[in-house]
């Protein structure tokens, strides 16, 4: 294991310090308990949107953070869900009395730790709402299984859910919001190689030089099954194709085209995935009209990418064009 | 004869020890059907547990149980650490003021450790979770306590076989819930590590009472 | 060899196409000779901005292109400097008559195609001047060499000549302005593992499990010398170390400091080496007045990083705050 | 006997066969002291002359030369590009509209294409580049012309052979100029894939004149 790290035990509290330091125009880093707020917060009258996860999926959620997406972010140790002591403090920190919403993506571990810190604010009178994300079509049979995984699609929950909240949409309309842009998006992930967590020190999973691994989710965790390597163009039909007809997209549809970087894959290689997807999407009578692409939701350094598809209406898209001042990501300000 | 705080205190240490023991085994059973955090964050919950217990002695078998309870909530994460939370925090519920508890007292705070993972977790026996451990752990208990020697260690010792027996049994369980779950026909012929780290913390509690 | 493409040979044409289509907003890409320029192009009155150089760095310079940054890009192979046929139309195609400002790296391959391309562009009357980047501090001897190369410090140039050019500076003072940044920026780099060129098919080196490759460029060429592996500090110590010294930087210098990934670093382990640097300036009594982090020039799959520091002055932090929008680079609109 | 537009073809269609051939020796020795694309670069290079040349059958030796420069020139790229396009094209200039070139006219040709090289990149002697197969090859040839029978295949021979040993002689150099140059001491010990795709195309050129 080769990492530019300290101690695989501060590598969590290093490198969100040092995120801290490069954006400290936009973000205030709390240490102990660990939770990173907008430099603003509360803003007056607004929804307040938090959410969090394990780390190791850089620049998720605390690169979300700023204007026009989310108020707050709770980091976990690597690959584990944070825990309500600091999922309740990022809470009350971004509570300005119109209600917060809780963005979990649907992992037992997050959804449990998320639940009883939503417990506990209530209890302190913060009303909350949760939006739970599962967008990804590689888990099967979910209902015999702890679900769909939460994946890229919480990327665009969380821009549009934010928003909304940030042009005023009252607790149980931004939480709508989310959940819709929950149900009209999918995803599934290929890892071309595995990642390391830290303190575990070996490789998450083994894959042979010829090997590859279908419907990975974000933690290192193994996909849904193994194939020999294909090309570029066999693999995104492998993605893509499961995404669009779970999606039930239909010639006409407006989606929004996301295809995201693992973390160790050059970006030259997410525009050949791009290009066949966006082919594809041409071919089927899909129109493309926003696109993102990049690595925005990682598994460390893990060689793959995953495939993301938004069916967008007219308000989701007109939310994803609003204004954006995040660590990462940015437009309209 | 029942157990004191000072049972109470060993049993924690001596499952912090395990934690750290056991440690890269929990994660490396983690690894094949996970996401290789689980002896992590075991260890790192028990590390925080043995801190809080030197900063605040407990006076009762409670009140060490409740500090374990929020002590791992805060620190484990992950699915466990609500689970475990849970099921600590339900125990000290179950055990009241006692300082002194029985075997009735004892099987019954396992029986409600079991039934807060449930009610947390919605796992049912078979699932292949630490539910697996936990389920033959309280009915041998129980079953043991009934005997009516009334001797706590015999219910500890049978909680500890019992969930060694259910960890083991896990082996050939396709998963249902947990990260395990994603993989289906895959996560069969490996151990959950929860049911293993649940063996360990029973075991540490019959260990505690030598 | 594990890659996301279809064609050793048509890695560039295919990631380039992709590229098109998800920034069809900002760029159109001419497919041969291959040649990226800003969708509304030339802009009338304004001193055209054109870089170049190998694939392989992505997002440079593609991601560059866009309303104060570049007016063109030109790909060449992977880790190959473009072809004077392909500079020349580029050149032109962003020529309004009020000359054109060729951003070269220092390489021998770079640096003489664009000298082709300058010769050929005067002959059809278009007035050139060229900005040669060599902020590299790791070749040593440089007198002695082809130079120093051009590195990190090349994102820094392209971002403020073009915000010079884009608020309408006339040629010789956008060339000044970027050989000002040149001159008041330094970078080094490490590997901790090799990058595997497509159509080469293995690593362009080999490193052990516990050596790195300090001085690195970012052609997958081997660097200054081999050490064992060390921490993230210390590799940042030695990193940072010779860049301050060669800079001069002195107690009450404002910088730049830009921690950039090589394209297989996950961004977390950035912001500890992040940590490290801004910490060792504050130390020495440097303000770091602004920050970039991330992977902005590149070097395929690379697991690595280089550190570049720019002294600013005003005029310079002026420009680096103007507006941009490009498809890798964007604040302020 | 000179040489003619059909040496000139044969000539360029050798050199397309060895740099096809020879592909993955040149990327390898680009590889240790550069990026790993000399043999990849030439190999497109050339593939686009013979396209060339089947679209436009050349008149003349010069004509010939002519059009590979400008393909090289746009296709090749890096360093190499430039360097070979500039020695095509002052080649050409120097046959100019000859259609049968002989042994004298021969020797200044491959001397202005050296020169070019170094015009362009500016490398003397020694500094571990395709120089040291060129400086030698000139002065080869120049001699074999100088005998007087007026041989080119002599004029040929001589210059392919001092460009292999010219190749060979870049082993022990420190590099002074271009990408292997960063490399300091460490370029030394390894072979010069520029001077080594010379000497192939120095080869390529008298084995046309068979
Ligand atoms: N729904 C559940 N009910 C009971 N136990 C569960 C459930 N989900 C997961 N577990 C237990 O948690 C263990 C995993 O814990 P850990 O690795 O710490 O959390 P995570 O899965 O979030 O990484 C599993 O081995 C399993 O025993
Ligand atoms: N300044 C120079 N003068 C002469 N030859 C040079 C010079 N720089 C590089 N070369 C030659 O170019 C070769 C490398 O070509 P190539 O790999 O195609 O280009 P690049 O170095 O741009 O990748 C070297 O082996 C060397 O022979
Ligand atoms: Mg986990
Ligand atoms: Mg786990
Ligand atoms: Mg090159
Ligand atoms: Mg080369």
């Amino acid at each position: 294991m080769k990492k530019l790290i300290n101690d695989p035990k501060a590598v969590v509290d290093e490198s969100v310090e040092g995120f801290g330091l490069a954006h400290a125009d936009l973000v205030t880093v709390f240490p102990d308990p660990k939770y990173i707020v907008r430099k603003v917060a509360p803003v007056a009258g607004k929804v307040g949107l938090v959410s969090g996860g394990g780390s190791g999926h850089e620049p998720l959620h605390g690169g979300y953070v700023g204007l026009g997406m989310l108020d707050a972010a709770v980091p976990g140790a690597v690959f584990t869900s944070p825990t309500p002591d600091q999922i309740l403090p990022a809470t009350l920190a971004v509570s300005s009395g119109a209600g917060v919403v809780h963005i979990v993506k649907n992992y037992t571990g997050d959804v449990l730790n998320f639940e009883t810190a939503a417990e506990l604010a209530q209890a302190e009178g913060v009303e909350i709402r949760t939006v739970l994300v599962n967008d990804d079509v590689a888990v099967q049979d979910s209902l015999y299984t702890a679900g769909r995984r939460g994946v890229g699609g919480t990327v665009l929950v969380e821009k549009i859910a934010g928003a909304a909240a940030e042009r005023g949409d009252n607790l149980d309309a931004v939480a709508a919001i989310g959940d819709r842009v929950n149900q009209n998006v999918r995803s599934m992930g290929v890892a071309l190689s595995a990642c390391t967590v830290p303190h575990a020190g070996v490789p998450s999973f083994e894959l042979e030089e010829n090997e590859i691994e279908i419907g990975i989710g974000i933690h290192g965790e193994p996909g849904r099954h193994r194939i020999p390597m294909e090309n570029a163009d066999g693999i995104t039909d492998r993605l893509l194709d499961p995404v669009v007809s779970d999606l039930g997209l239909a010639s006409g549809d407006q989606v929004l085209l996301f295809v995201n970087g693992m973390g160790g894959t050059p970006q030259s290689e997410l525009y050949i995935v791009y290009r066949r997807a966006a082919q594809k999407l041409a071919e089927q009578g899909v129109t493309v009209a926003r696109s993102l692409v990049g690595n925005f939701i990682t598994s460390l350094e893990m060689q793959g990418c995953s495939i993301t598809v938004l069916r967008l209406d007219d308000e989701m898209t007109t939310l994803w064009d609003a204004p954006v001042h995040t660590p990462a990501l940015r437009w309209g300000v | 004869m029942g157990l004191d705080v000072g049972w109470a205190v060993r049993w924690l240490t001596l499952s912090a020890q395990a934690m750290a023991e056991h440690r890269v085994e929990l994660i490396e059973l983690d690894r094949p059907i996970g996401d290789s955090d689980h002896g992590e964050n075991m260890d790192r919950g028990f590390k925080a547990v043995m801190d809080k217990l030197a900063e605040t002695p407990p006076e009762t078998p409670a009140a060490a149980l409740k500090l374990t309870a929020m002590t791992l909530m805060s620190k484990v994460g992950g699915a466990a650490g609500p689970l475990y939370g849970t099921a600590f925090l339900r125990a000290a519920t179950a055990l009241g003021e006692a300082s002194d508890v029985d075997a009735a007292t004892l099987a019954a705070a396992l029986q409600a450790a079991r039934d807060g993972i449930v009610a947390r977790g919605k796992a049912e026996s078979g699932d292949k979770t630490m539910v697996d451990a936990w389920t033959p752990a309280i009915e041998a208990a129980a079953a043991a306590a009934g005997d009516g020697d009334g001797d706590v260690r015999k219910v500890l010792l049978a909680a500890a076989e019992a969930a060694e027996a259910g960890a083991v049994s896990t082996d050939p369980m396709l998963a249902r819930k947990g990260r395990a779950s994603y993989l289906g026909e895959r996560s069969i012929g490996h151990r959950d590590p929860g049911a293993v780290s649940s063996a360990l913390i029973l075991r540490a509690a019959a260990g505690a009472a030598e």
